[in-house]
């Protein structure tokens, strides 16, 4: 198409009345008509409808029209769409470009109808200003090794493993421990089927030793990460000896952490018989308890539902600094605690309360809570804790529950109880405190490798958070299990085959094509200064030979290495200066 | 020879991830819808918490996938009535209901609803907005088709008149069709509480009194008031809203002792919606626990008070009455941590009724054999390591079909990816 | 139709217009009572209030004595219907509390076996008598006349059904609808009338006969009408008190509903009944008394 | 908790969570803040005994049931009060009214009874007359449950 003479068609969206509520859109379409080389135009009320679809794939034809221009919502969601229309009617679909009139304008202007009608206009001449300098790309495809790579041996990370053995793919297990299992190892019994965590685990640990696509690696930890989607190239280092391994997919299944109060947070480690939940699964589990205890206090989010949402920005630390920064954050986010609800405490506290019960029936068992967050069918296990007279006492973020230790040695809890609206004082034996699933510091490391990003809570990032949850936005990189936020066993497992499905998919194409939207090097121009290489966080740039090469598959097109480059030597295909700067003078000219 | 189709019966967000993942990967995927359009529930929702993406925008791509999808056919409007066989090689009946349109010629231009006299309450609005009788049920609606309900169709003969394309056929026929597949997964989702079952919240009785799907269909831009939140009675803006969760939830009466995880956290994306439309209105939450686990609610929840000024209080209301004149509702209720009884004077009254298993999903369970809980959801053949795997081999489960234990619709999807990986484990590998 | 009747401690003592009315009116309607006059008292609320046990053992007493008699158990008032059928069902259903009961009962050389049903005045009429006949019996409608119905708690509540799930109790609304009156729908019927703090707390009972008062008001009632004694008194005589300590007055005659019934049947009221209502009813029933 | 868990009419409170539909539906609830179903429940959950029993608060109930109408998870609030007033009997907490009526039936097998003029009455309409036929039985059964001995002033 490139030096053919543009053919311009503007599709205008009423999207219901999202749009064409507010903004006069048969205005914009004849005011569309007037702009240069625009040969068609036309409105549909939903353009991404089948009809408008159809329509765009007609009026290529009938109208020979060589660019599209769709004036509709956000490219985020519906420009793939738009651009599969383009290429059914043999259009090469970096031909095409969206301007959002949703958005950045009928959205935001309900009120000014008049103006957002106007802006419309801007927006539309700006699209079909860079529109005409559109050139069609290539992309390249990849081809997908066959092979994954699970990191993190718990639960979550054998189960995404099975299934992709089980689907045919030849699996590495990388696990840093010595053993397989992960979290579950310290615990004593699961809900909902209060099986012994045993009974999950053997038999899954034995399948995953039994299977013969999947090579186990224990004691070995993920040193670097290099190559892309298709053909990731992994060093794995045990103690000394370091290996590297090319795999086609990773899955991040590395788990949660548990938080540990500072020492005085509710006399955690100053009184005695002061514990977390963990450490009562394992005092449970082993059973070596000296003295039954008569009354048992549980207390309901220690370090949870606390201070305010901080980012993590670590896109900004320096790749060095990422541990040390990170001790940092975890530090203080240990003493003001974290922001979030750790969803599986309620229901843990509850489980452990009716375990306490069952080998001690005549232990008087409390929980204090804020709410009780037990979710789903839960709510019946909720009810037989009841039943066995564990007592719930709401207790208010304003009047936190104090510990003191009482002459006999006792601890003594006294804690304001909403409901009752009184101050009520509990001698105990045992207070247990139900603390937080939160990020590893491996793990935030690891992301930064693997180019993920960070959510504001530390935890690995998706691609979207409703639409995509097991992917991100690393093409080939999913993320299963805890690692992604707190989620019990069920949950995991769930996501787990969920990850296994996503990478799976894409091994069983063998290939994928990716975006051509790339910086390419103009090597006449280029001194080799290697500025782009140190600046660009994919690892997309290196030099060779005194000239920068782009590797295609890791460039992500953020651009940062065009607008670095002192000699203007880098070019952003599909974002070229022509394009952007006849886009900012369309911005700029008053509208004829 | 291994089977690569497969059947997934149910076309809201689950079914659809399940399919999409499936056909993928080279499967071919019977797509079994028994409304004329896939979409679901997710359609009907206004927008989605946290990234506030208008629901039907970011799910309307998903069902055109489906829709082009060469591996994809869509079998709308239509029902599973038997299933024979094992895992492998099932054969699946499938009743076709006569659409009285035909599919291939309609191109869903509507000029034959635009002429249709007769005007009936739309399901899809909740019965808030009205459809023709030759309707689609929402503008997005995939397979961009017509569907005629003969139920209220009085046969004039109009859209047959109007129709460019020749596409209705008031003689259609139901028909049943083999289909020959794999493995099933079922996607059969959830309906809502019938929440006049608890009188004493008058929902039925008193028009002002809604429950918060109905709400959905009202803030929704495309929805039958084109987005203005306005009371039922009589049209004006609410200026006092209440939200009541727990209605049929957690009540032993009606055998709903669950939680049904969705409520406390969509009440509070729309508290904040409400806020957003209308910023000088009192919207009071009333809860017996806020349930917001999960990821950035809790923090949501934080910022409804601070920003918002959303107003929470822990109580499930023991009555509403209605002021016959200006149909404005009185509640009853303990703020249970002031230990006061009050009572408030409201424009609205928002009911969060309980989900549970869709229409027909009992019926399914039967024809599959495969066994339900003890509230009618699918059963998992095992809650921790089989979660969507049904107690039939080769016939799997995702999204609400599963019951609560699917917070929201990243579960859903997560599920629906998942029963993906299983049937791929159980059809090409050794599990 | 054959009860051994149960006539309870209150109305001998205190409402015998009801007693008298119910003799009168239910033959009429094929319907023989039996008197039970070797009964106690149904250990109502007050002294379930003290023992449980004790509480058991007299009501099963009771129902012992019908047993013998090989008669259904017939009520007037609500306690006594909610304590004897509480206690039938109880025991029926649970062998260990039969045991217990039985155990107690030795003492006295009777033994509970759970033979008979226990019913109330509207179970009767409207389930064994049936509302047809009840209409058919019916000679001069008392067309017109605004009913509020108070039902009282406890017709329906013993059977622990969930009347928020009946609401508007539609046997006693049904059978007022045959006498010719209307009954009106008000707020808070399914309401307390107040009665049973009346000597523990009479300031709350006076205040809550005060609402239920001020409700029926609202909906421009012309008369109550009362199947329970203690709901009777409490709003009859309860309205001198409501205005003796809050100084609001109602005038709202209140009547038992057999008097309806009877009234309708076209059988007069004598004098010394007429008298008996403190809010008088003369105006209302003129012609009829 | 446990005494009242364990009693036959008690065990409504095990289901109790605290929702408070009970006080919100209570008619005594709504004329005086010092009763409320749902805070009694809980201060006997947390086994506040004192509180509890030796307070006028068992004793404001109207035993309406309209809490058993309400409650979500069908728990009897209304019969857990019979199971905690049974308690306080047994502290010596006891109205003036129950007592007397107590009393009276164990002298006359009738907690209320008939006045001169209404036995006349009776006997002028040729009704049966009111006696206190039974009254060892009722005495037998209130000895052998020793609840005469719960009778203040007896």
């Amino acid at each position: 198409m490139t030096g053919q003479e543009p053919r311009i068609g503007v599709f205008l969206c009423h999207c219901g009345v999202n749009i064409g509520g507010v903004v006069n859109i048969p205005e914009v379409v004849k005011y569309a008509q007037t702009l240069p080389k625009v040969a068609y135009a036309e409105a549909n009320i939903y353009t991404c409808s089948e009809a408008g679809l159809a329509s765009i794939r007609e009026n290529i034809k009938k109208q020979g029209l060589n660019r599209v221009v769709v004036a509709s919502c956000t490219p985020r969601t519906h420009e793939p769409l738009f651009r599969s229309a383009c290429r059914e009617a043999g259009l090469n679909h970096y031909l095409f470009e969206m301007a959002n009139i949703r958005e950045h304008c009928s959205w935001v202007h309900r009120q000014q109808p008049q103006r957002a009608t106007e802006k419309a206009k801007d927006i539309v001449r700006m699209a079909v200003a860079r529109a005409a300098w559109l050139e069609p790309q290539e992309e390249p495809t990849l081809e997908i090794k066959d092979t994954s790579l699970v990191i993190g041996g718990g639960i979550t990370g054998m189960t995404a493993a099975l299934s992709l053995a089980n689907q045919g793919f030849k699996v590495y297990l990388v696990e840093k421990e010595p053993e397989l299992g992960g979290n579950l190892l310290h615990l004593h019994k699961l809900y909902p089927t209060m099986q012994n965590t045993s009974e999950i685990l053997e038999p899954t640990i034995r399948s995953v030793n039994a299977s013969d696509k999947i090579e186990t690696l224990l004691s070995t930890t993920i040193a670097d990460v290099k190559g892309y989607v298709g053909s990731f190239k992994v060093t794995l280092a045990r103690a000394e000896e370091k290996r590297e391994i090319e795999v086609g997919t990773i899955l991040v299944a590395c788990g949660a952490a548990n938080y540990t109060p500072p020492k005085g947070l509710y006399q955690y480690g100053v009184y005695p018989n002061i514990m977390t939940q963990m450490q009562l699964d394992e005092l449970l589990k082993t059973g070596e308890v000296t003295k039954p205890p008569e009354r048992v206090v549980m207390i309901q989010c220690v370090g949870s539902r606390k201070g305010e949402i901080r980012a993590m920005d670590l896109a900004g630390f320096p790749k060095s600094d990422t541990a040390r920064l990170l001790g940092k954050i975890l530090k203080a986010k240990k003493e003001e605690g974290w922001p979030y609800c750790s969803k599986i405490c309620c229901m843990n506290a509850i489980k452990n309360a009716v375990l306490v019960k069952e080998k001690f029936p005549k232990a008087d068992v409390m929980i204090l809570y804020g709410d009780v967050r037990i979710y789903k069918e839960y709510e019946d296990f909720y009810s037989r804790a009841r039943e066995r007279q564990v007592k719930f006492i709401k207790h208010i973020e304003e009047v936190p529950p104090e510990i003191t230790q009482a002459p006999d040695g006792r601890l003594l809890v006294t804690a304001y109880d909403a409901l009752s609206g009184q101050e009520i004082k509990l001698p105990c034996d045992w207070v247990i405190l139900s603390t937080p699933m939160i990020p590893r510091k491996e793990e935030v490391i690891l992301a930064r490798m693997l180019k993920v990003p960070i959510s504001s809570d530390g935890f690995l990032m998706e691609a979207h958070v409703k639409l995509r949850p097991v992917d991100t936005q690393i093409d080939g990189v999913f993320v299963a299990g805890a690692a992604s936020g707190p989620k019990d066993v069920p949950e995991s497992v769930v996501s787990a085959h969920a990850a296994a499905a996503r990478a799976g998919t894409l091994m069983a194409n063998k290939q994928m094509t990716t975006e051509a939207l790339t910086s390419v090097v103009d090597e006449d121009q280029c001194i080799g200064c290697g500025l782009c290489e140190e600046i660009c966080v994919y690892g997309a740039h290196h030099v060779e030979e005194g000239t920068s090469h782009t590797i295609a598959a890791l460039c992500r097109g953020c651009g940062a290495c065009a607008a670095e480059c002192p000699r203007r030597a880098i070019t952003m295909q599909h974002y070229s200066d022509d394009q952007i700067l006849a886009q900012v003078k369309a911005a700029l000219t008053e509208e004829s | 020879m291994v089977n690569r189709a497969v059947m997934v019966v149910g076309g809201g967000i689950a079914g659809i991830q399940a399919s999409l993942d499936l056909a993928n990967r080279g499967y071919k995927v019977y797509l079994v819808e028994r409304s004329p359009s896939i979409g679901g529930r997710m359609a009907q929702l206004d927008k989605t918490f946290p990234t506030m993406d208008c629901s039907m925008c970011i799910l309307a791509p998903k069902m055109i996938d489906c829709s082009h999808h060469h591996n994809v056919q869509m079998l709308s409007y239509s029902e599973v009535k038997a299933v024979k066989g094992t895992t492998g090689d099932f054969v699946v009946t499938v009743l076709r209901k006569p659409r009285y349109v035909d599919i291939t010629k309609c191109t869903g231009c509507g000029i034959c609803a635009e002429h249709c006299p007769v005007e009936v309450p739309n399901e899809f609005d909740e019965q808030l907005g009205t459809r023709k009788a030759i309707y689609m049920p929402f503008p997005q609606g995939v397979p961009r088709a017509m569907t005629v309900d003969k139920n209220n169709c009085i046969e004039c003969g109009l859209c047959i008149k109007m129709c460019q394309a020749g596409a209705v056929d008031l003689k259609q026929q139901p028909q049943e069709e083999d289909y020959n597949v794999g493995a099933i997964i079922v996607a059969t989702g959830f309906d809502i509480f019938d929440a006049s079952q608890i009188p004493t919240y008058g929902y039925g009785r008193y028009r002002n009194v809604i429950t918060s799907l109905e709400l959905e269909r009202l803030l929704c831009a495309s929805g039958p008031t084109g987005g203005h939140l306005i009371r039922p009675s009589d049209g004006k803006i609410p200026r006092t809203i209440a939200f009541i969760q727990c209605v049929g939830s957690r009540d032993r009466r009606f055998g709903t002792t669950y939680c049904s995880s969705i409520c406390c956290k969509y009440s509070v994306k729309d508290a904040v919606l409400i806020k957003e439309h209308e910023p000088n209105t009192t919207v009071s939450i009333f809860y017996i626990d806020m349930r917001a686990f999960g990821r950035g609610f809790q923090e949501f929840v934080n910022r409804a008070k601070s920003e918002y000024g959303v107003r929470f209080v822990r109580s499930s209301p023991g009555e509403i009455l209605e002021d016959p004149a200006s149909k404005n509702l009185r509640i009853w209720y303990e703020d249970t941590v002031a230990g006061r009884i009050e009572n408030a004077e409201l424009d609205l009254v928002v009911l969060c009724p309980a989900l549970i298993p869709s229409k027909g999903s009992h019926e399914l369970a039967k024809v599959l054999g495969a066994e339900v809980d003890q509230y009618g959801f699918f059963k998992a053949a095992d809650l921790i390591t089989s979660p969507v795997d049904t107690t039939v081999q080769g016939i799997f489960v995702c999204g609400y079909a599963l019951g609560p234990k699917t917070g929201d619709i990243p579960d859903s999807i997560m599920q629906g990816s998942a029963t993906a990986a299983r049937v791929a484990e159980v059809l090409e590998g050794s599990a | 139709m054959k009860y051994a009747f149960f006539l309870g401690c209150l109305i001998p003592a205190r409402e015998l217009s009801y007693e008298v009315s119910v003799r009168k009116a239910l033959p009429e309607l094929g319907v023989e009572l039996v008197d039970m006059k070797a009964a106690n008292c149904c250990a109502p609320f007050s002294i379930q209030s003290v023992d449980y046990n004790s509480w058991l053992a007299l009501a099963a007493r009771d129902l012992c004595i019908a047993e013998e008699m090989g008669l259904d158990i017939m009520t007037l008032c609500n306690d006594c219907y909610e304590s004897l059928l509480m206690v039938n069902n109880l025991l029926k259903k649970n062998p260990e509390l039969k045991d217990k009961a039985n155990q107690i009962l030795s003492e006295v050389g009777k033994e509970y076996k759970g033979k008979v049903e226990v019913k109330n005045l509207v179970d009767v009429l409207y389930g064994d008598v049936g509302i047809d006949k009840v209409k058919n019996a019916i000679k001069e409608p008392i067309n017109g006349l605004r009913v509020g119905a108070q039902p009282g708690c406890h017709l329906t509540k013993p059977k622990r059904i969930h009347f928020e799930l009946l609401r508007g109790f539609k046997e006693l609304d049904e059978l007022i609808q045959a006498t010719g009156a209307e009954s009106v729908p008000y707020e808070r019927k399914e309401m307390c009338c107040g009665g049973p703090l009346r000597d523990i707390n009479d300031d709350l009972s006076r205040s809550i006969s005060r609402e239920k008062l001020r409700a029926l008001k609202d909906s421009e009632v012309q008369a109550i009408a009362t199947v329970c004694p203690f709901c009777f008194l409490q709003l009859d005589l309860g309205q001198l008190e409501v205005k003796r300590h809050f100084n609001e007055e109602f005038n709202l005659p209140v009547v038992h509903f057999i008097e309806l019934l009877r009234m309708g049947m076209g059988m007069k009221l004598e004098d010394w009944e007429i008298k008996s209502h403190r809010i008088p009813i003369t105006d209302l029933f003129k012609g009829r008394l | 908790m446990g005494d009242v868990a364990g009693t036959p009419r008690g065990n409504g409170i095990l289901v109790c969570i605290q929702c408070g539909r009970c006080s919100s539906g209570c008619p005594v609830a709504r004329l005086t803040s010092e009763h409320n179903p749902r805070r009694l429940m809980e201060m006997v959950i947390l086994g506040l005994r004192k509180e509890v029993l030796s307070t006028q608060l068992p004793w404001y109930c109207l035993s309406c049931f309209t809490c058993l109408d309400r409650c979500p998870q069908g728990g009897d609030v209304g019969d857990v009060m019979f199971a905690i007033r049974n308690q306080a009997v047994r502290q010596g907490n006891i109205p003036a009214g129950v007592a007397a009526q107590a009393k009276a039936l164990y002298e006359t097998t009738r907690v209320i009874n008939p006045i001169r003029s209404a036995l006349d009455k009776r006997a002028s309409l040729g009704l049966w007359p009111i006696g206190t036929e039974g009254l060892d039985d009722v005495q037998k059964i209130l000895k052998r449950t020793g609840m005469d001995k719960l009778i203040p002033s007896h």
